[in-house]
């Protein structure tokens, strides 16, 4: 049985009656991945894969371990799965490989939506500049969606690569990225999926879905920080030059050239992480066990009390769409106040949001706004979390009278 | 509820609420500012006559903090020698970084002392000031190029 | 008072009287770095710089006072650090940003040594391969020492950049790295220094050394692993472009272009680790709190016992200088018996070293062997450390009697 | 020490102090296989005749477990069909790897049991075996293109 009451037990930070409702930023920790981490640097703590005592024999097999508990979790094959540090790293590897190997050369174009957290925009248009390839972009609705056709205009201009959200982090729209990989793959277009907020609330097959590549962060779904996965195709991967160049991922050096390791080591250069992986691994090994029917169903119905009770309240402004399209996020604005002062007057409530461009400005100068509070659920939050931050904002004219 | 009275204290509120010094001023050099952390600017607006600030205005989008700052900034600036305006700004921004200032140096400035508590509100309280800095400097050069 | 009996107890994984000599890859962790790390998990997780809520305002806090104690220990300004995920990422952060930006051109030239990891060898290498500029390698003589009329020489061909190791990781020799920085100055030429092995064991004050960069990992001195730095001169980092595109180094992003945020946060983009910066933050605190002439003397000690000892086994062959020029790594074969052999049998006795090329093939092939075992002290070792171990190879024998 | 000799048994010992398969064959298609974690080479060459393997030799520097692995197998490769050749290898490369395969059908490569609790050796067990199936592979292309 699915009870966010008892699962809140697991998150020693949420003890003090914390609404924190900033889980699009980055999730809490549940005790099974703190100690995992702990129990890491205790017992098992050595560089990896070079070694043969003992110690180095643990962090190899924990850390191979967490690759195919990783990997089986998206449906991905473990030599699939390149451990980055993060969706902005997975997508730089992907955007710098690509530019330099000359996967992509000048005069090409690459889409992307106006949805896009910078992560998944400033890369593809900073290198487009650079090596003289061309931007598209795909707007979206006033709402925040897209629409296939939308997105079949901007394949049929002839892009060789489509960047694009499954989840966008300042609306919360939930994209149609089955759907989107479908067109893109009748096109022969590359496909770059942002996974860093759709992977932590909905089930994600690679196989099923059909991208090419997926990025995602465990800080975003229990695990630690300084810690991701890019997924891609193994024929992909095979033709791609590596991004960092260093230990671990060579097969041979000389002073007139070097070979590479095979996948994944070829893209993991340097020292890994393995504490983090641990983590991470940890941390999908708790999501598995969850029911995500009922996780989603939750999540789900906490995002839409707040929204549909904010809307009722005529000083507030909620942003982006209040159908099935939407998904844990809420942003919303309060008439006459700046959502700086809105988040702080929250956290006097102890409600936890964020105020901001949220790294999509795109986005946001798309709806009009420059700046927004932004509520996002996960599944460790209660009823009372939501009815918490709702009194807030129906008490907010006791301290800001002018509001309304 | 206490903690936030701290900072948002009714006189930052009227401030806020009358931003008497809220403007464009024409033919004045301007400079804007910007917050990276929240995405706020703010530009200023200082007409300088023989070395003194005649006028100061200052327009932009912000939170309380921010905008009622920028008030009593441009009250403050009023009828000060360029050198005076920068050295009462360092002395509001080394005050907001928690650095021991004489109060009676720092005038309606004071009222912000709450802000010193929330580190992040630091920059909103210093983005008008840390604009206007910038803004003499730029003017001072042009004054010494003239001269 | 050192002692590193004392200092053994603030390290529980060392408690089974393991012998682990395998500091160079990557070191133990003291109980206030993990449970730093817990800390910040249970009681302060939250992303930093863009919230106001209070768990933001602790972890931003936290973010940044490591950052400074880390820049105060080095003695650099804190917009002059840079948070990566380690030296291999440090040192492809400079080679794109150089490449990419235009700072090196096609034609330049670029100076490394062949005593370099390869992480500060094949992004070099590489990307002069791509943008069309030649590589001039800086020889070693037998011991893998770097003479300074080598270094000259290579400098006087005209070189751009010097990037070079102030310690070797697979023969512990220490470079005279100021003189080298000295002598690159004089001509122009940019430098970047590898500290990864050199600042676990020295004193850095990055101004007073002259170098223009300088990349280490905290894994190899207390911290944890996944976390890092890049020191870099404040006018040339503000000459470069950003490395890595996405959230937090952005100033604004429209359709048109992007503009970046001020140091360091233009070349830290994503969330970052906050965890592993408090880890690595408490890293420092330790090794700050040390008494380091008492703890450099120490290694020495163990690290000439270890080579004065393993010298007088006649069937052991030592590499690299054996005088004030090596430090804490010691290099050596059995002769008859495959390295791996040897740190397989050391396991067996609970010593822990290290087998292989140790990510320096250009040094182990110009020293004339393929593989090496490598034992390497950190100042929590003993002497029981190095007697369990000298007495492990004197009895390899009775294992392998064919060896000798 | 137990450990060690589980890993380390007389007859591995044996067949690495007595590498009776080592050396080149004149003539023979070779073929090199690397293991990167140690960075040891082992090249493997097969002689065939009429899709049997008349004769088969390695050359290389490597572990105790690499070169005694390398020459149990250029023994049982001897007189093999290349597709027998290609079964027996896949059966010791299963074994290895942890998977049930019936001793019966394992022969001297049964010696090698030790060596699976120790994960990081497996690579050195199972370098020479590899690089034969890779050689096979590529025979058995030459043949039917021949055929
Ligand atoms: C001299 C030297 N440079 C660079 C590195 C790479 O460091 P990391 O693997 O932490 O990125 C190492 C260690 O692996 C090293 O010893
Ligand atoms: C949709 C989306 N993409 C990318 C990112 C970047 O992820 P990270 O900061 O973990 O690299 C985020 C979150 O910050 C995000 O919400």
């Amino acid at each position: 049985m699915f009870s966010p009451e008892q699962i809140r037990k697991d998150f020693h930070i949420l003890e003090e009656e914390l609404a924190y409702l900033d889980n699009a930023a980055t999730t809490q920790k549940p005790d099974n991945v703190i100690n995992a981490i702990r129990h890491y640097y205790m017992k098992q703590n050595s560089n990896v894969h070079r070694s043969n005592y003992e110690l180095a024999e643990l962090a190899t097999q924990a850390f191979e371990s967490s690759r195919r508990t990783i990997a089986n979790f998206i449906g991905s094959e473990p030599e699939e799965l390149i451990f980055t540090r993060g969706t902005t790293e997975s997508i730089n590897l992907l955007a710098y490989s690509f530019f330099v190997g000359g996967l992509i050369e000048a005069g090409d174009k690459i889409a992307v939506t106006i949805a896009e957290h910078h992560s998944n925009f400033v890369p593809w248009q900073q290198l487009s500049k650079r090596f003289g390839t061309e931007m598209v972009y795909v707007d979206t609705d006033d709402e925040g969606r897209i629409s296939l056709s939308e997105v079949k205009k901007a394949l049929d201009k002839g892009v060789k690569l489509l960047a694009f959200t499954g989840m966008s982090n300042s609306l919360g729209v939930v994209m149609p990225y089955v759907e989107i990989c479908h067109l893109a793959k009748e096109r022969g277009v590359l496909t770059v999926l942002d996974g860093a907020q759709l992977v932590p609330h909905h089930k994600v097959n690679v196989k099923e879905v059909g991208c090419d590549f997926m990025a995602f962060s465990a800080h975003k779904m229990l695990g630690p920080m300084g810690i991701g996965a890019l997924y891609g195709r193994r024929e992909l991967l095979e033709k791609m030059v590596p991004f960092l160049y260093g230990g671990e991922m060579i097969d041979e050096v000389t002073l007139e050239d070097t070979t590479f390791n095979v996948l994944p080591y070829k893209f993991e250069a340097g020292t890994p992480n393995v504490a983090g992986t641990v983590g991470f691994g940890e941390a999908i090994r708790y999501l598995a066990r969850l029911e995500w029917g009922k996780v989603q169903e939750h999540v789900k119905k906490l995002a839409d009390v707040l929204i549909h009770e904010l809307e009722r309240i005529p000083y507030v402004e909620v942003y982006g769409p209040k159908d099935e399209t939407q998904h844990s996020i809420v942003s919303f604005n309060i008439k006459g106040l700046h959502p700086h002062d809105v988040s702080q007057y929250l956290n006097s409530w102890k409600v936890a949001v964020r105020s901001g461009h949220h790294c999509a400005q795109p986005q946001l100068k798309r709806i009009g706004v420059p700046a927004t509070c932004r509520a996002s659920v996960y599944f460790y939050n209660t009823e009372r979390d939501v009815e918490r931050m709702l009194e807030a904002i129906k008490n907010i004219t006791n301290e800001f009278p002018w509001v309304g | 509820m206490d903690e936030l009275r701290e900072l948002y204290t009714d006189t930052l509120m009227s401030f806020y609420l009358a931003p008497d010094r809220k403007g464009k001023i024409a033919d004045a050099q301007g400079l804007e500012g910007k917050n990276l952390s929240c995405g706020d600017r703010i530009k200023v607006f200082l007409q300088v006559e023989d070395g003194v600030i005649k006028d100061a205005k200052f327009t932009g989008y912000g939170c309380v903090i921010s905008q009622s700052s920028a008030t009593v900034m441009c009250r403050m600036l009023l009828n000060k020698r360029l050198d005076e305006a920068k050295e009462m700004i360092d002395r509001f921004i080394d005050f907001m970084q928690g650095k021991d200032v004489p109060e009676e140096l720092l005038g309606d400035a004071l009222y912000f002392e709450g802000v010193r508590r929330f580190p992040s509100r630091v920059k909103c309280a210093t983005l008008a000031w840390h604009t206007a800095k910038e803004l003499i400097q730029k003017l001072k050069g042009i004054q010494s190029d003239a001269g």
